[in-house]
């Protein structure tokens, strides 16, 4: 018997002001011409935006008003998130939202208690999850060993995102043969740890990070009972963000296809007129619009609790036709700019580069079909 | 509120049992999916039977009024058979020109005695209708028809060809475009809009056999066919904007139609169910890697398809291009089932080259049938083709080609 | 170590010939009007046409000279067989070529010298491999039992070609456990044996076959040294010659296209210079021209000796691609045409309805490509 | 006859061996693929050392005359020598545009002055050559270049914009096409041909960094830049004819090149043998069916495209479509580098994230380079669309749109 399809796609009045006031905010604040200065910088975004969008209450959003936030959930951060993708703005909201949900999800009662505040204030961290390059790999290559009354790390942490900014690290470590989840203040480390990645987008920041050596108390261990499905749902959250970036990048690299084929004349027409460029334009759209349409079913139905089937369905249908969408977008609007296309000053190498970044972040699109087989199939 | 909560519920109770008590079983032949698929005298003698089943029941017209056939009640209640019936997959209703847009055109606009003569007969399947807008040369081109009535005394003269008409050669009526004026300045003020009769000297309607073999539209030409005045709706000169409000009738029961059940829907679940029982290299189907990434990327489009119906009445998750879903809908969800078919006959292994009428052809040949009755979707009503342009000048403001 | 990229391509003026009469006697035997009446009839095809063929040699073509054939090998086979899709002449050609190479592949000395001769005079006859819808089994369910000094056979055998017309009948079987080739001629057969399918391509004929309980001679047997290669080879040249007919459709497909591209008008313009249109006809050019590449260079390759990994590997690209070029062209001749497309008095319908048979025919596109895997990647 | 091969075979054995014995060491950064993407100074002194070298070891400008630097050989030799370094994959030859296209049109053309001015700087690399075809406004549209050279006593003045100009920042000569007459009645005949110096004053060329984000063209200006009137090739007004000719030269020593390894190929082995590195769900990457397949497709293709160039010298095998398989090698080979390269990013996991310059990219960011460098192909030189349009057109005889 197959599952009947959750097609629940729901947006109340809050999320409607979210969304107005998240791209209303990204567009201000993330003129293209600030993306590629933010390119240069070393952290790649402002501490003045970063202050006003806890100042918006986006980093609480989704943490319990117990905690500090505003306990709006998912459902508030998968519009910040495309937003944020659309105006190409990079900070480390992700990350800070990732960290908050590990706590939240796995955490004990004083880590909540502890963290989830100054997340919400702003309080940048950010998650470790990849021993290599394989999103597949469920082997966790970190390792935690009790010694002394702490736990001493060992092992190196890829693709870590604004590891250059963040106060604290939640890594993914195998502890008693069992997957965990421990906290690491950024004090603990030396700068020897950091080795900043190059990456093909250029405005993300990631770091290849070394924990080998790093003691901690055992209090930074996430509730060893809760920490398997909680690393387990944060890569389905990942997925999602990633998605909801991707599908706002995507709208953007069709802007500036629009844009370009409404004002370019060659052989005395203007190029948009021309099918061979309009048909695969509107393509493009529709592939955005396949992706808007996922993002948000998920974005209506992950709650705060672990996820059940219908959200991982949700979540990995939305990092699928998302990435594609774009993959697919940042290819045209190369091909389309022709000449100029080729060049760096073209805004669409931003879209071509962030393609390549988000399709691989937590999981190609053949990664998440490859999961969603067994849910739909078997 | 709570009243009527109670009673709609009562009701689709009522209907489910009704359906699952009376749903026929398999005639023995395919039954047509959509109302463009009737082929032969076998089917149509049975949908007829069917939609005259399910008038008596009481669930078809349920919002139109008492007076002229129907049961006066709110449009909720017919959406409510027309899901109970998509949900049992009875089969379809099939006289969809009559209740979907003639019948609401009549019922809207129709003077007392159009809605006393027509709106029964075509509930209870009775009278047949058909629709003559397309003409051979002009496609998609509707403003442009050639096919003349010319005002003689108390009738008009109708001459010239109709194509693509359903049920020509079984229609008692047809909503009919013609030009009564040839020299208007505007081309579409030279059009009136007719209720005509198909049974007049002068009127042939020659099937046409379809990509699938069999038959389903007729091309018909009017020669000197002779029709009563009385059979113009409206004015001379209001045509185009009659037939505008025709095509503007939306497939529910709020917008007027008797019922919106005229189509039954091929799921990937009906895909997935039939590849179940196929194997390929001695091993289920269902097994092989890449056709399970394959059926995966299907279900992600069609998820996307029936969640772009949702978001499309929620305005701010629609901003960018609001006119986005409703207009790439068509041309969205035609591609997608086309491919889906044609993957469908690629699944089969060698039964993919059987076809209708081979006793081992999988589920009687239907994917393959369906594949090519798929085009009639890629191609009526706008070819994906021309759907791209409007897409792409109407929703993303690229410059006409 | 990767393979070296074989691309031998070579055609001499003998085939040259070849390809010229062939297209010639197909165009004039076969315009579409006569292939519409063909369907009409039971056999498919014309009893004069077949003899006009054998006079031309073209069922000796691939037979050795001491065996009253030609001797030209598949390299003359291919391009007769693309003529002949070219201008959908459905005629027992393959089906008596093939079960020719089976004889020449693995027949006794005996069988060679009794039916070759026949088969290049212009006997008919025809393979039975399939015992299920399924080309990547390689269970044979038919078996052959010894009884009384003879072979009692049992067993249902499916898509046979032309064997409503077949003098003689090739079968896989299952003999002591290994596959094997036995010779069954049609005396043996009662018209209850023949249950002819209706096919999707209405210009071919293939029949359901039932041979259970035929008796035939021990001395019907095929070498059995020889039949398990060769099994496996018929099936590639089986392949490689519905491919090369693929082409030929593709191409004819590709004619109608551009025919109706070229003089239908709308909105004021003839439809083929609309990008929209042009440009995915010009795809299915090249796509039947990497079609047409690959046949020729398997064509070049494949001779009469057991097939080695090159020649296998030209016989399963050439249909992988073939298929795929002509499903591509049936389906957009149908589409382009619009309206009268969706009529089956167009002669789209011909063609699309070719592409789901051929594709189906000695496995489609996935079943070669994974097995061309193995020969290419490990 | 024999004695040629034997000493062609011994000659392919001596550069085979010479190749095989000096063929540089990995320089520490990527080298380029086409003479497009030499980006920085250190890739250009290494490539400029390069050539100097082969040239010196006697296997550059086989072909061209004795007198001019060359060894006065059969092209075969030349292509011998081509196809070894193709097997070697040395590092290309990157005076392309003096060795393939303005050393060839001065051979054959040029005065007995310009041939001993010339030849042997092209061939040991002492004179790096540019072209300068393509204007800002006109990417393909050669005939309507807009830059002026305006005869003044013994000095052409030029005025004007010159874009995509490969090592227009390093060039000490330019072949440029430029306007002499401007009131010319077609506008092809206004157009004259220069081998212009590029140390002259008004001549800017400024490097346009690529979306790869290195330099690899220019943009060159030219403001009232003064150049000799002896650096007119031919007469005035024949420019249109000799760009075309130059166009004309094919990439082989037959066609007059003195060398056509200008280009290392990628091909499905590098990704193949790349892709063995990898993993996926913790398990080698090839071992994946559906990565599997995705590769035997592209070799499929791969395998097309080189089989298509040695049937287009069968015009038995070429009758449907003459100028099929020519017009459109272009469209096809491009296409597939572009989507192959795309794809071998997919395969890398998490590394498809990492950049030319980190360590632990995968060779060096090699294939998210040469994804982004193969836009030059499907945009350069007319773009995939116009090449479509070229192919319906010229090859199958479909209408202008």
């Amino acid at each position: 018997m197959l599952r009947e399809m959750n097609i629940e796609l729901s947006f109340d009045k809050e999320q409607a002001m979210i969304i107005k006031s998240a791209r209303e905010f990204c567009g201000k604040k993330s003129p293209i011409a600030s993306v590629r200065e933010m390119v240069e910088t070393d952290d790649g975004f402002e501490t003045d935006s970063w202050d006003e969008m806890a100042d918006l209450g986006w980093m609480g959003a989704a943490i319990p008003e117990e905690f500090g936030g505003f306990e709006l959930g998912m459902g508030s951060v998968v519009p910040i998130a495309e937003s944020m993708g659309r105006f190409m703005l990079s900070t480390p909201f992700f990350s800070t939202t990732l960290a908050g949900q590990a706590i939240l999800r796995a955490g004990t009662l004083d880590q909540k208690k502890t963290w989830l505040p100054k997340i919400a204030d702003g309080t940048i961290g950010t998650l470790a999850l990849l021993d290599n390059a394989d999103w597949g790999s469920d082997a966790i290559g970190c390792t935690a060993t009790e010694k002394g009354g702490k736990l001493i790390l060992n092992g190196v942490k890829w693709y870590v995102a604004d590891a250059g900014v963040s106060e604290f690290f939640i890594l993914s470590v195998n502890y008693k043969s069992a997957p965990a989840l421990v906290i690491v203040n950024r004090g603990q480390l030396s700068g020897d740890a950091f080795k900043r990645h190059i990456l093909i987008d250029e405005t993300k920041r990631a770091f290849k990070m070394d924990f080998s050596g790093v003691a901690v108390e055992k209090s930074e261990l996430l509730d060893p009972e809760a920490s398997p499905a909680a690393l387990r749902d944060l890569k389905l959250i990942g997925a999602l963000l990633t998605a909801a970036e991707a599908t706002g990048s995507a709208a953007a690299a069709l802007d500036i296809i629009i844009d370009y084929l409404k004002n370019r004349m060659q052989f005395g027409k203007l190029i948009g007129s021309y099918q061979g460029l309009k048909h695969p334009t509107v393509e493009v759209l529709n592939q955005m619009e396949a992706a808007r349409s996922h993002i948000y079913h998920a974005a209506t139905i992950v709650g705060d609790q672990p996820l059940d089937v219908d959200m991982e369905i949700a979540c990995r249908m939305a990092k699928a036709q998302a990435t594609e969408a774009l993959l697919f977008a940042g290819d045209r609007a190369v091909q389309f700019h022709g000449g100029m296309g080729f060049t760096y000053e073209c805004d669409a190498q931003l879209y071509i580069r962030r393609a390549q970044w988000a399709q691989q972040q937590f999981g190609d699109a053949y990664h998440h079909r490859k999961r969603l087989a067994p849910l739909l199939l078997d | 509120m709570k009243d009527d909560n109670k009673k709609m519920e009562a009701f689709r109770e009522e209907v489910f049992a009704w359906m699952k008590e009376n749903k026929p079983s398999d005639p023995g032949f395919l039954l047509p999916q959509t109302f463009m698929e009737v082929g032969t005298e076998e089917q149509l003698d049975f949908l007829r039977k069917w939609q005259r089943k399910v008038y008596d029941a009481g669930y078809l017209g349920l919002a139109w009024p008492k007076e002229f056939g129907g049961h006066g009640l709110s449009p909720i209640y017919q959406q409510i058979a027309d899901q109970e019936m998509a949900l049992h997959r009875v089969p379809i209703l099939f006289n969809v020109i009559g209740l979907g847009w003639a019948g609401p055109l009549i019922l809207k606009n129709g003077t007392e005695d159009e809605k006393k003569k027509y709106l029964k007969g075509i509930l209870n399947g009775d009278d047949i209708w058909c629709q003559g807008f397309s003409e051979p040369d002009h496609g998609s081109d509707l403003g442009n028809a050639q096919t003349t009535a010319v005002r003689d005394g108390d009738t008009y003269v109708i001459n010239g060809t109709k194509i693509w008409t359903t049920f020509g050669n079984y229609s008692r009526y047809m909503i009919l475009l013609a030009r009564t004026n040839p020299e208007a300045k505007r081309k579409y003020d030279g059009l009136s809009f007719f209720l005509a009769p198909m049974d007049v000297p002068g009127v042939t309607a020659n099937p046409i056999q379809k990509i699938t073999g069999e038959y389903g539209f007729t091309e018909t030409f009017f020669d000197n066919a002779r029709i009563p005045t009385s059979c113009l709706m409206g004015e001379e000169g209001q045509g185009w904007t009659i037939a505008m409000q025709t095509l503007m009738f939306e497939r529910s029961a709020e917008g007027g139609q008797a019922s919106s059940y005229f189509m039954e829907r091929v799921t990937m679940d009906d895909l997935i169910k039939s590849a179940r029982t196929m194997t390929r290299d001695g091993r289920p189907l269902l097994e092989d890697p890449i056709v399970r990434d394959n059926l995966v990327q299907f279900l992600i489009e069609e998820k996307a398809l029936a969640l772009g119906v949702g978001r499309a009445d929620i305005p701010a998750l629609c901003s960018d291009y609001p006119l986005s879903l409703p207009l790439s809908g068509k041309l969205r969800a035609t591609e997608f089932f086309r491919r889906m078919r044609q993957y469908a006959i690629c699944l089969q292994g060698a039964k993919g080259g059987l076809y209708v009428g081979d006793d081992d052809a999988i589920e009687g040949g239907f994917w393959q049938r369906a594949y090519f009755n798929s085009f009639s979707a890629t191609i009526g009503g706008g070819t994906s083709q021309i759907q791209a342009n409007i897409i792409g000048e109407h929703v993303l403001g690229l410059p006409k080609g």
